[in-house]
């Protein structure tokens, strides 16, 4: 079973004849991953790593039947590459890319809302469903499949958890990156809920870091509706108060954001926060 | 990006906001002749990149040139929450009859530009949310649609403002919000907006941040950086492309991603240590990147040990190891140095770091035995 | 019962300072409808025709309760109204005002599309449910209480209708007036399905008109999906071709529109089509 | 309200839509002038607001400033389906190498702009609708997200467009919906956009609507309006706040409300008769009214009868009465005149019309009454 992406997934690259588009489609494919296409605008019709590269989403959907894709543009291009693929009906979209514009975000957002499409990122590692497919950047080798779900805000802090189950031989349902931008495709919530639903995943690891208040959030759905165990880890707790101006963000906010708060927070609803990550693998 | 209370007045202006016409002195002999220039009562106004200057003495009233350079000359190079004043917004004071909150921010719950208002404005804005939250009108809007005159009537009511201001304040939150998304600020915030004693809006202070991510779109808002007050170690990390922030601690911390490098402050942390930063390198482990993040933690004479944390994940450990050595060709110090890799070629990589054998570098396992053992190498430095 | 509007609706009035607002205010209370207040920006704390007035709806709704509003703005201001209703919760939202932009109402489409509002018009008469609300402008002595829901394109076609029911002594659940510009709020086959939904309503009269295809589209929804008897009727069978430029139009529309288009759809589904309206009494 | 393709041409070519520079002429001479100034073949074409001025004779190729004075002489003063052609558009020949469909429009089905392209352009683009409608490619867009170049591309990619000039047609593409939304237009249309000799896009045909509705928005495009070439009767109702659509019957119609006026034309022909227009006279119907539109149906000669059908709503039958009686106090007129009151006060309205007792006026109490008393009017006329 797993979640978001296995044997199943056909996906499409978005950026497939960039630098980094081809070395992780190189990657992707290596794994195991079924990657059916790419798209490069004005480059329909040539090849990259072996697979057929088309000039839009539409066109490769209709030639390779893909349910998924995944984004290495430049951030200038990547919300555009977002509403292409909502356009088009893919239904699992993963955005890599880094620096997407915060306004940029707003609006796909409110085009995901009215949409049939999820989105996993931007700025994020992506997926990792072991054994079946990679949909992204982690390192495929650290993972082993299990019965763990593990949901993450961090890039390499994942590696490291993921690292430090698979050494004590405790394998993973899937690795989910959503991504630590302020506003993103995929919350913590909506990736709890899919774990609770998931026969494959047992126990789930929730790995947090200070801003915003989406672990508070978790914890509160965790309480009202996750039968199975989460343990959770926050970074950022020596990490110094942001440098924020003015008093809008404080009155938005409020006090929250802290790892002090986020602990207490989990705490409160009985999930067990590790004090390191290295502690997790125990603690499950 | 933050922008000084004077770039972001000058931004607004732009825009259609009404602001006092000031002008920025760099010295107190400029001071004196702007004053004499306005011949009327000034502000004086420390322009640093952070809060908390009215309580530190920042802002003066002078009624006199004399009195503005003599001010001037007292908050110019004051050092506010570690930023050094080096310049002063001079404003012609304003007759307040009341002050006035309006601001506009991205809230990342809603996903939504948030614009709210209070007529209790001021310094106490936060302490207005947190006792009597209801006093500040909140407006969510719409990516899509813009701010629509509706919601500003609706803020208008909400804050008891003067129906004969009404249309200033229109005017104004129009101009503020289209400044907001035409800057891809994260915040655009007037504060106070004063009511003055001929019943006009004017904004006596204004901040706005931009969105890193988007100043790609305005490059006129890139050049608006002020470095000239941040730690020179966070202005020559940007130059090198790493995410750096100074603390007061003693271990030098090097670690590729964010949320791992603070996981390795916090070990530091656990252990009964202190660390001297947060340093992500990035993607990948360059000799020459790591050298320069290398020269940056070695400028803090604060630093006592080097803790060096690097998950090899698409990249390999043995090509980290390689990468660290070389950079220590070129960097030398004899402070204390754990090493800690771990994913692809994790053996490889410790081996190559083993065998150089440097008499200052150890390695270890796990990032607990690591940031255990930089600390033990603080304690006994 | 009856549908949309009853003697539950508590109704505001965006723009009721105006000339039309007010004279249409009176007609309203006069005939019994539950008038709460109304919006003029600017005119907040004053009062008109006997109610209260506000700065925006959202004052006005807290202040009154209105689940309802009626829009007589000039067109340029129609959207914002329309966008302020929405934004404030209004169930339900008419606009009489004509004249609106087609690319504001695509905007107010989409807009609605993501809320709970109902909105009918613009350009339309309203809606009367006899002795009970008129929320519109027709006039309400020529209507009875009954079992006849009747929806309807135009304005004096539908009174001509509706007063030959009444004339038979054939009562009204509601009269609806969806309006005639090319995008609007609730079209027939929305009202159809309240009219089938509604235990009041026995019989359902529809008023088409050339141009669009919603007649034909309610035609394959009333064979689909509804048991009660519905009686149409079709104005312009003698109108002239309208002067189309360029070949979009014939594209998009295909060769539709035409009033033998129309009755030949509903014919096909078993509705019969009146050949003038004083014959729909006779047909129920 | 329809724009020539002049000005459609012109419009286009001020969003960036490459167009031939074509000059336009109200006498042959000037035709003449104008190839002469071009110095190369040209297409004289008949400036009409109506389609098949081609099939009409109404488009001519010129190889010499001669041939095209004699076309545009010939064209000039033609009649096509109504329509007198009182211009010519001169535009230098073009090397055709492929014609291609690009229009956008707004489906009022979808609730959204429509944009549609086919490699298979000109005037034979319905039948291709028909025959098959896969070779045109559709884009509804989002009024809020606006065209993205992607549907550009899919556009592009649908049509087999060679790919060198993908860059030209997103351009083009880009302008042409831009033209479109900044216009308020409900219809903008390029048929054909050529492929020349030299591999260059061209809109060499151009159509655009603007929706009368937002013309407040471009008092620029409302005062392109050309009342010359249509029926005066219709430019005189417009002036008069009437709705007028002259046809080729006898019965003068006169009606409050569009579908009913319909429905009113229906009826005479229900009863053997024939409308000779359409007129909605709107809400309320006063004197001034009344006689403005009355001095507009009597005006036609193929008139031999008139009906009135007033449903009165808000207002009152008896006024409406009235406003007939003052109306025929200041046009006056001999034919048969059948009225149909109904509604608020029908029975006083009736009596005022009876009780005038006008020797060629009648009332009736039905609509199919009405319409049979007007059809008999003109049959014994």
């Amino acid at each position: 079973m797993a979640i978001l992406a296995d044997k199943n997934t056909r996906l499409l690259v978005q950026g497939i004849t960039g630098r980094e588009g081809m070395f992780h489609t190189e990657q992707m494919i290596e794994y195991g991953t079924n990657v059916v296409g790419g798209v490069t605008p004005g480059k329909g019709g040539e090849w990259a790593v072996g697979k057929p590269v088309f000039d839009t989403v539409k066109a490769a959907r209709e030639s390779t039947g893909a349910n998924a894709s995944i984004i290495y543009v430049p951030a200038r291009f990547a919300a555009d590459a977002i509403f292409e693929s909502i356009d088009a009906g893919i239904e699992l979209i993963v955005c890599i890319t880094e620096g997407v514009p915060v306004l940029d975000m707003m609006k796909v957002r409110v085009q995901l809302d009215q949409s049939r499409s999820r989105l996993i990122g931007p700025n994020c590692p992506g997926l990792l469903t072991p054994d079946q497919a990679k949909v992204g950047i982690m390192p495929g080798h650290i993972a082993i499949p299990g019965g763990v779900g593990v949901v993450s805000r961090s890039g390499t802090l994942t590696y490291e958890v993921v690292y430090a189950l698979t050494q004590k031989g405790i394998g993973q349902s899937t690795c989910v990156g959503i991504g630590g931008d302020p506003i993103n495709g995929t919350n913590f919530i909506d990736v709890l809920q899919l774990f609770e639903d998931d026969p494959q995943t047992e126990k789930i690891v929730l790995i947090g870091e200070i801003g915003g208040t989406d672990e508070e959030k978790a914890a509160e759905y965790i309480a009202d509706n996750m039968t199975k165990p989460v343990v959770a880890f926050i970074a950022g707790q020596t990490a110094p108060p942001g440098k924020r101006m003015g008093h809008a963000g404080a009155i938005v906010e409020g006090g929250s954001g802290t790892a002090a708060d986020k602990i207490a927070a989990l705490n409160a609803v009985g999930v067990m926060v590790a004090e390191h990550p290295e502690q997790i693998p125990d603690m499950l | 990006m933050n922008l000084h209370e004077y770039q972001s007045k000058h931004r607004f202006a732009e825009f259609g906001v009404p602001v006092p016409q000031g002008k920025v002195a760099r010295t107190p002999q400029e001071a004196y002749e702007i004053a004499q220039e306005f011949g009327s009562p000034v502000v004086v106004k420390a322009q640093v990149l952070t809060g908390g200057r009215g309580k530190a003495g920042g802002v003066k009233l002078a009624q006199t040139p004399g009195e503005a350079q003599q001010h001037a000359e007292n908050i110019l190079g004051m050092d506010i929450k570690g930023h050094k004043v080096l310049r002063v917004l001079l404003d012609p004071a304003s007759d307040i009859q009341a002050e006035i909150y309006l601001g506009v921010t991205n809230d990342r719950a809603a996903r939504k530009p948030l614009i709210m208002a209070s007529a209790e404005g001021g310094m106490d804005i936060e302490e207005v949310n947190r006792t009597a939250p209801d006093k500040i009108i909140r407006e969510h809007v719409d990516p899509f649609l813009g701010l629509r005159d509706y919601q500003i009537r609706n803020l208008a009511y909400g804050i008891n403002l003067p129906r004969e201001l009404w249309k200033q304040f229109i005017a104004i939150t129009r101009s503020l919000y289209r400044c907001y998304v035409e800057s891809d600020a994260t915040l655009a915030e007037i504060n106070p907006l004063i009511i003055d004693g001929n019943n006009n809006l004017l904004a006596v202070d204004g901040k706005m941040s931009i969105d890193d991510n988007a100043l790609y779109r305005h490059p006129d808002l890139a050049e608006m950086r002020d470095t000239s007050a941040e730690p020179q170690a966070e202005t020559q990390a940007r130059a090198a492309g790493l995410s750096y922030i100074q603390l007061d601690g003693e271990i030098g911390c090097m670690v590729n991603g964010a949320g791992l490098a603070m996981t390795t402050m916090d070990m530091t942390k656990l252990f009964g240590g202190s660390p001297a930063n947060f340093l992500d390198i990035g993607g990948g482990a360059k000799a020459e990147t790591v050298a320069a993040a290398l020269r940056i933690i070695l400028a803090d004479p604060n630093v006592k040990a080097v803790l060096f944390n690097i998950f090899g994940g698409i990249t390999r450990c043995d090509e980290v190891a390689n990468g660290i050595l070389a950079a220590l060709g070129e960097v030398r110090t004899d402070l204390p140095m754990v090493v800690r890799l771990v994913g692809t070629n994790e053996k490889e990589g410790r081996e190559i770091i083993d065998n150089a054998a440097l008499p200052n570098m150890v390695t270890a396992a796990t990032l607990a035995d690591a940031a255990r053992k930089a600390v033990e190498a603080t304690k006994s430095a």
